[in-house]
């Protein structure tokens, strides 16, 4: 075999702690190496060229590139060998920047590790071969889960590239948390005027497919060909008959449901339509509270409804979509502040959320846009916000900042100024964070133009005296302790992940961060992939965003699925199991082993052998460190590959041990 | 069942002294609760605030000579009623479970501790080994109609991960034992705010400040009495209350119990074992009022009936 | 950081491509410095670590083998922390019949955002690898015994 | 107040020794003031607590052990429940006044002779002696009237003994005193 290795000082990156020269030196000494240099930035175009070239003068058979992680590079150097007419997978990286030149100091203990890599990477490759992908068809449909402002705009992106889509809404309408939010910061528009066409845009357009009240239950299949099971909720209401007009509603007698779209502030009827402006606008009934599905009497809104809509026995039903890419918009939620015993714990009823607050202040919501405290409905004078609350906090498990809360309590101190011109509002901050367009001229004019007085410390504890609340804080530019009689309290909760992010990403098989959030597949250049192919994120699940992040987000996830769309059809990573079927003995133990399902008995001449079925085997290899006899070989990790770059590191004594 | 809740007890020293109706009522309560105690044999002073002001291995050792005395001796663990003492021997216990910290504390003692037992409140045993129902049913002379200020102090609860009891910033156990004996309980803010601790001598105007603010604030939420679980708290609030008064231009007469006592009257237990004559600011102002509210609800209820 | 600053010993790392090897990546980007001693194998997934791997490199030379993964119900793959973690559990407990330290094997979960864990991980077993010293030389005798034992046990 | 001169005037070995007695990580506090917001002393501190962590930080020795607040803090805990970074900046109090002790300073002598009248009666019985605690205190202070008017109430109510409580053995307590005052000048 003949090996080329290319030895990468990425700059000073891996030259200022390696040696490379030397390195490349040595390398032209390893078996099977015909050529070795080294090469200033090996990802250039003229460092890309270099090793196309020396695969054509020199009639390399495969390349060992020293440089980065291949988790940056591979797939470009991948590419490079294919231009120069070799298999893509005639080729290994050795990591020597993020493991070796960027983790240690020392030269010569660096250089030593850096050449052991590349001898590894070397052996491993003269143990592999050439892989072919087969290509198949893709479906050019798409699913996006989670309908609010980032899922809403993918969704029409999507729709309006031509794709078919299938928008999946937890709730009993789209517009998320956008949707119970008076006016959004910098502009303090109307944050209904604003979203409210794009609603109905979903609703109307011929391409986009809306399961609202459903969610996702199972996800089988691969990129490109995806089978989607989705559970429709139970609404006891025949969606295709409800008209909406919300007869119902006014006759439902049980009138203390749980109002989730005004978070609690007041309640609503045991069947409803979750907001005026909902998308869909159906009525659903709650089973928790529904006199007829709790005690079997009542049957109301049957008599009144025009249309014979309400099914008391209806159940929840699956449907399956197959689509071809998945984009996940699920949100976020809102830190539970109870768990702030100094903050009350819940147990005082002027101290409220920030989303409550939003609901008080809207002119649609419980209030009409009269801000009432909820202890005793009186208009309050004097306000104090809270920031950070559930945010940038160790000791209850949430150190980051949520972005956006900084921001938004400035627009509510604003709205408070507007609401009633002769309140006074505090906001107790540690720091401002405003890093956008208008943003801090935005926290500027709080201050400036609306009086709003920031003290800079956290609150310690609050406590009511008189019917007011008494917030002790500190005030850290003047080194004293300070206390604010306030009317209303409200907390700047941060976000967290939405309930059932994990247990969603495991369907995905996508990873989370430790607090819930997704993982993107790189921090700065593949924001919106995830590291399973076809599933794209858009929104604050990947991390507290607001709305034009959010929707910045929801249009570039519908652009990457429109650019593999953009194709017929996919290769499929060779990187798959393979049976050897005169080894195979039919145990059926890779069977069992297998996550996805993916090896199936066969007859092979009246003998039970295993076969992988390609497209499903996700290139796991449990299959292979299973399989007593060894039949069963991940391509590009097969026992012989890993073998050899063992054999490179630990030959230390009887040369010939056991195999 | 006695030897169930048996367990090695240390008083503290202001039980001998300043807190001595609380030290008695102790006993009384845990005697009709079936609550064995047995004194640490030749305990001595866990070294209080003092001590930790001075060295930690110093603290440290003080408190873990006791430990070391209970040690032995058959029992479910050590308990105090005092917080102050409560602290100190979990703080060491804790600390001790690093092994360079014990080897430097065992280095001050005598006999080396092996800190095995658990440590708790006497306020923790009554009201999770026997617990506000079980405490209900035992009482013969409820004492519906008084309405109490609950203020644990600063230390009972604090901090959470080394006092592992109840909530840290609302906490709820005498509230709820008070409640089982017909108590009501009014919501009091500052339950857990300092009273200005051992600074009665050196510094009286931090406690004036501090105590007379939880004086305050126990009257305007409607209090007639506040109940204590701590020496040093009914000690400032009780005791220097005439102090307070003048200090602050306030004429508060606000009764402070410990809840011990209280629980001892509930049970019908006889008023000299519960040191009821030994507290400073008279408490019968508070018991003739709940007479007249049971009066009044007696009343009221006749009428209504009547009414029907 | 070189550990001790006295000989390199040989310790050979298998990663899991998702995880632990995006970890270490995580943690040479935060350029948090480490011992120098590590040397790793990238795999797909914990599951595919052959308890035979760790055997081989232990007896052929390796002073320690670490193996990391995902954090559990976090794999990439649904389970095949699970199987690795049941695999590697038993090979541990055969160490000590091939007269193999078993601190010389370890098994931990890095997920790819904990460069600074990855550090600490590796700060740690190479420090209690140079404690143990270099790993005694492995007689033939040892060897008979691996082979039934991977032909039977694992 | 004088300008600090950031890089020269920060004294590292301080900082050290601070982290390494309280076991805490300084460069963990970010100043945010809770521990000020809810410290009931702050009224009567020279320097809220927040700032002596500051300063601590910034290696300021002299100012943080010579203020007055290190005498005054009660350890209620508040700071250390209510940290949101689990700094227990109680135990970094105490451990400041220790090293403040050990400098000789003693910036609120009252309540120092307080505390040594309270040690050196443990020392001697084994168990404090509240009269005689007060009676040191009062010598030492020269503060004759404390709370005399107290003394009317707690005398007749046998809340104050006149004689100390005997324990047998008060000898071990005194030797606790004497092996940790050996290892201290050791
Ligand atoms: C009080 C407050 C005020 C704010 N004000 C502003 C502002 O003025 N300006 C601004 O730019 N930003 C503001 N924000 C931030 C703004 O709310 C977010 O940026 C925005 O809502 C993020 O949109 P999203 O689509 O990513 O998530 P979300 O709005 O949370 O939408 C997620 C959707 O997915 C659904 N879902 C969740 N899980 C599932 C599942 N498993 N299956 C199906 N569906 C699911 C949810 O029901 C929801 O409809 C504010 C936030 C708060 C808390
Ligand atoms: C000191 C410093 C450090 C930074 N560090 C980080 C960091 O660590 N991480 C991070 O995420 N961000 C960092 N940033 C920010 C980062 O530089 C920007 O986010 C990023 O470069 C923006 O990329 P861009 O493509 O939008 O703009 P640019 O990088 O500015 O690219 C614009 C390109 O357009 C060309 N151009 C301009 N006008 C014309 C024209 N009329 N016709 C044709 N071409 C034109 C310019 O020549 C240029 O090549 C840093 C910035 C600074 C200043
Ligand atoms: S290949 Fe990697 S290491 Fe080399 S120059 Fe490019 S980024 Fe740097
Ligand atoms: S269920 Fe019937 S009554 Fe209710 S909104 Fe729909 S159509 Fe109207
Ligand atoms: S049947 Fe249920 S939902 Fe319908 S009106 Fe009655 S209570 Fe309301
Ligand atoms: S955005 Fe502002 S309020 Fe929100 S967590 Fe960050 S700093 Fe705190
Ligand atoms: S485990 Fe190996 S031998 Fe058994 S069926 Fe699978 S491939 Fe064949
Ligand atoms: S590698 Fe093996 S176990 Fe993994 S998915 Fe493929 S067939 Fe299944
Ligand atoms: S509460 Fe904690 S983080 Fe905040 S200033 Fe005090 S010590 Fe620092
Ligand atoms: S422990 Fe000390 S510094 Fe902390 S809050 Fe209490 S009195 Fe203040």
């Amino acid at each position: 075999m003949k090996i080329g290795v290319f030895v990468c000082h990425c700059g000073s990156n891996i030259a200022g702690t390696v040696d490379v020269v030397k390195v490349a030196e040595e390398a032209r000494k390893l078996p099977d190496v015909a050529f070795a240099s080294d090469t200033m930035y090996a990802c250039s175009e003229p460092g890309q060229d270099g090793i196309i070239n020396a695969i054509k003068d020199l009639d390399l058979d495969g390349v060992v590139v020293a440089s980065c992680t291949p988790r940056m590079h591979e797939p470009t150097f991948r590419k490079t060998l294919e231009r120069a007419g070799l298999n893509r997978y005639m080729f290994e990286m050795a990591n020597i920047r993020e493991h070796v030149s960027w983790v240690g100091k020392d030269k010569e203990a660096n250089t030593k590790k850096a050449l052991d890599l590349v001898a590894m990477a070397v052996a491993k490759l003269t143990q592999g071969k050439a892989l072919i992908s087969k290509k198949f068809d893709i479906n050019k449909r798409v699913l996006v889960i989670g309908g609010g402002v980032a899922g809403i705009q993918a969704a029409l992106d999507c729709a309006d590239g031509g794709l078919d889509v299938i928008l999946v809404e937890k709730t009993t309408s789209i517009g998320g948390k956008m949707s119970k939010l008076d006016k959004t910061f910098p502009t303090v528009d109307c944050s209904s005027c604003i979203l409210g066409p794009k609603m109905v845009d979903v609703a109307q357009h011929p391409n986009i497919t809306l399961y609202a009240a459903s969610e996702v239950e199972k996800i089988d299949g691969y990129v490109g060909n995806y089978q989607v099971a989705i559970t429709k909720k139970a609404t006891y209401v025949d969606w295709d008959a409800c008209t909406g007009c919300g007869l119902c509603m006014e006759k439902c007698p049980s009138k203390k449901s749980t109002d989730y779209f005004n978070e609690e502030v007041g309640t609503t009827t045991a069947i409803n339509i979750l907001f005026p402006q909902a998308i869909p606008k159906k009525a659903s009934i709650d089973a928790d509270f529904c006199i007829k599905l709790i005690k079997d009497k009542c049957g109301i809104c049957a008599k009144v409804c025009p249309t014979n809509a309400i099914q008391y026995d209806q159940q929840d039903e699956i449907v399956t979509e197959p689509v071809g890419a998945i984009i996940v918009a699920t949100g976020y939620d809102l830190f539970d502040y109870t768990k702030y015993g100094e903050y009350g714990g819940g147990r005082y009823p002027d101290v409220i959320t920030s989303m409550q607050y939003e609901r008080l202040l809207s002119a649609s919501g419980p209030t009409g846009g009269h801000v009432k405290r909820p202890s005793d409905g009186k208009e309050p004078k004097t306000i104090v916000f809270i920031q950070c609350v559930g945010s940038r906090d160790k000791s209850i498990g949430r150190p980051y900042c949520s972005g956006f809360c900084c921001m938004y309590t400035a627009k509510q101190a604003i709205l408070t100024k507007d609401h009633m011109p002769d309140s006074q509002s505090y906001v107790f901050y540690m720091d401002i964070r405003a890093p956008g367009k208008l943003y801090d001229e935005f926290i500027r004019r709080a201050m400036e133009e609306y009086g709003t007085q920031y003290v800079r410390g956290r609150v310690s504890m609050l406590y009511p005296k008189n019917g007011s609340l008494v917030v002790r804080g500190a005030d850290t530019l003047l080194g004293k302790q300070v206390e604010i009689e306030a009317d209303l309290v409200v907390l700047a909760v941060g976000a967290e992940s939405a309930v059932g992010a994990s247990k969603l990403a495991e369907k995905l098989r996508i990873s989370y961060d430790n607090y819930g959030f997704y993982m993107e597949s790189h921090p700065k250049l593949r924001p919106v992939e995830t590291n399973t192919a076809g599933v794209f994120l858009a929104g604050s699940c990947q991390g507290p965003k607001d709305i034009p992040q959010s929707v910045g987000q929801g249009s570039a996830a519908a652009a990457k699925v429109l650019v593999l769309f953009s194709k017929d059809q996919l290769e499929s990573d060779p990187q798959v199991s393979v049976v050897d079927i005169k080894r195979c003995v039919g145990c059926g133990k890779c069977i069992e082993t297998c996550p996805f399902g993916a090896i199936e008995e066969i007859d092979f001449r009246g003998m039970t052998k295993s076969n992988v079925i390609e497209t499903i085997c996700q290139g796991c290899g449990i299959c292979t460190s299973t399989c007593p006899q060894g039949a069963i070989q991940l391509q590009n990790f097969t026992d012989n590959q890993i073998l050899a770059e063992v054999n490179v590191l630990c030959q230390q004594t009887l040369e010939k041990s056991f195999e | 069942m006695s030897s169930s809740l048996s367990y090695a007890y240390y008083p503290g020293c202001s039980g001998q002294g300043t807190s001595i109706e609380y030290e008695q009522s102790s006993q009384a309560v845990c005697k009709a609760l079936g609550i064995t105690l047995q004194e640490i044999p030749d305990w001595s002073c866990c070294g209080s605030t003092p001590a930790h002001t001075v060295d930690h291995t110093l603290s440290a050792a003080l408190s873990a000579r006791n430990l070391g005395q209970a040690e032995g001796m058959i029992v479910n663990g050590v308990i105090t009623p005092c917080p102050s003492c409560l602290t100190n021997l979990k703080t060491a216990s804790h600390r001790m479970k690093d092994e360079t910290f014990r080897a430097k504390t065992n280095a001050l003692l005598e006999k080396p501790v092996n800190n095995t037992l658990p440590i708790m409140s006497v306020l923790q045993v009554i009201y999770e080994q026997v617990g506000p129902e079980k405490l209900k049913e035992k009482v013969v002379r409820p004492l519906t109609g008084m309405k109490l200020a609950p203020y644990y102090g600063c230390i009972m609860n604090r901090p959470p991960d080394v006092m592992d009891f109840d909530d840290c910033e609302n906490p709820i156990a005498m509230d709820r034992l008070m409640e089982a004996l017909g108590i009501e309980i009014t919501p009091f803010p500052l339950k857990v705010e300092c009273c200005g601790a051992s600074y009665g001598v050196a510094r009286k105007d931090i406690v004036m400040h501090l105590s007379g603010k939880l004086l305050d604030a126990a009257e305007d939420c409607g209090a007639e009495a506040m109940v204590t679980a701590c020496p040093l708290c009914q000690m400032n609030l009780d005791l220097r209350q005439g102090q307070i008064n003048s200090a602050n231009k306030t004429n508060h007469a606000m009764p402070i119990f410990y809840y011990t006592q209280l629980i001892g009257m509930a049970l019908g237990l006889d008023e000299a074992d519960l040191g009821m004559k030994k507290l400073c600011v008279d408490p019968g102002k508070a018991f003739r009022k709940m007479e007249a509210r049971k009066a009044e609800a007696l009343e009221e209820s006749v009428v209504r009936r009547s009414g029907n | 950081m070189s550990a001790d600053s006295g000989k390199e010993l040989r310790i050979v790392g298998f990663l899991c491509n998702w995880c632990s090897y995006g970890g270490a990546d995580t943690a040479g980007v935060g350029r948090f410095q480490q011992p120098t001693d590590l040397r790793i194998i990238r795999v797909p997934c914990s599951g595919r670590v052959d308890p035979l791997f760790v055997l081989k490199s232990l007896v052929n030379g390796a002073d320690g083998v670490l193996v990391s993964g995902c954090h559990p119900r976090d794999c990439h793959y649904s389970e095949g922390n699970y199987y690795a973690r049941r695999r590697l559990e038993v090979l541990k407990r055969f160490l000590p019949v091939l007269g193999i330290d078993t601190r010389r094997f370890e098994y931990t979960w890095v997920s790819a955002s904990e460069g600074q864990k990855w550090k600490t991980v590796v700060e740690k077993f190479t420090e209690g690898i140079h404690e143990l010293g270099p790993a005694p030389v492995i007689d033939a005798t040892m060897i008979a015994k691996a082979q039934i034992l991977a032909a039977t046990a694992l | 107040m004088n300008t600090i001169r950031l890089n020269t005037a920060c004294d590292a070995d301080f900082i050290n020794q601070v982290e390494k007695e309280s076991e805490q990580d300084m460069s963990l506090c970010y100043q945010c003031g809770n521990c000020t917001a809810g410290c009931p002393y702050t009224t009567f501190y020279d320097l809220p607590v927040n700032q002596v962590m500051r300063l601590v930080q910034v290696g300021q020795r002299e100012q943080v052990l010579s203020c007055k607040s290190l005498w005054l803090c009660a350890s209620c805990e508040s700071c250390t429940t209510r940290c949101p970074n689990d700094i227990d900046v109680a135990r970094i109090m105490d451990v400041l006044r220790h090293m403040s002790r050990r400098a000789g300073h003693a910036t609120e002598r009252r309540v120092k002779i307080f505390w040594d009248a309270f040690l050196s009666s443990v020392e001697r019985h084994g168990r404090v002696h509240e009269m005689g605690l007060m009676a040191t205190y009062m010598t030492k202070t020269g503060r004759m009237f404390t709370d005399i008017d107290l003394g009317m109430h707690l005398i007749p109510n046998g809340k104050l003994s006149l004689k100390p409580h005997t324990m047998i053995g008060k000898k071990e307590v005194s030797e606790i005193f004497k092996r940790f005052n050996e290892e201290r000048s050791s």
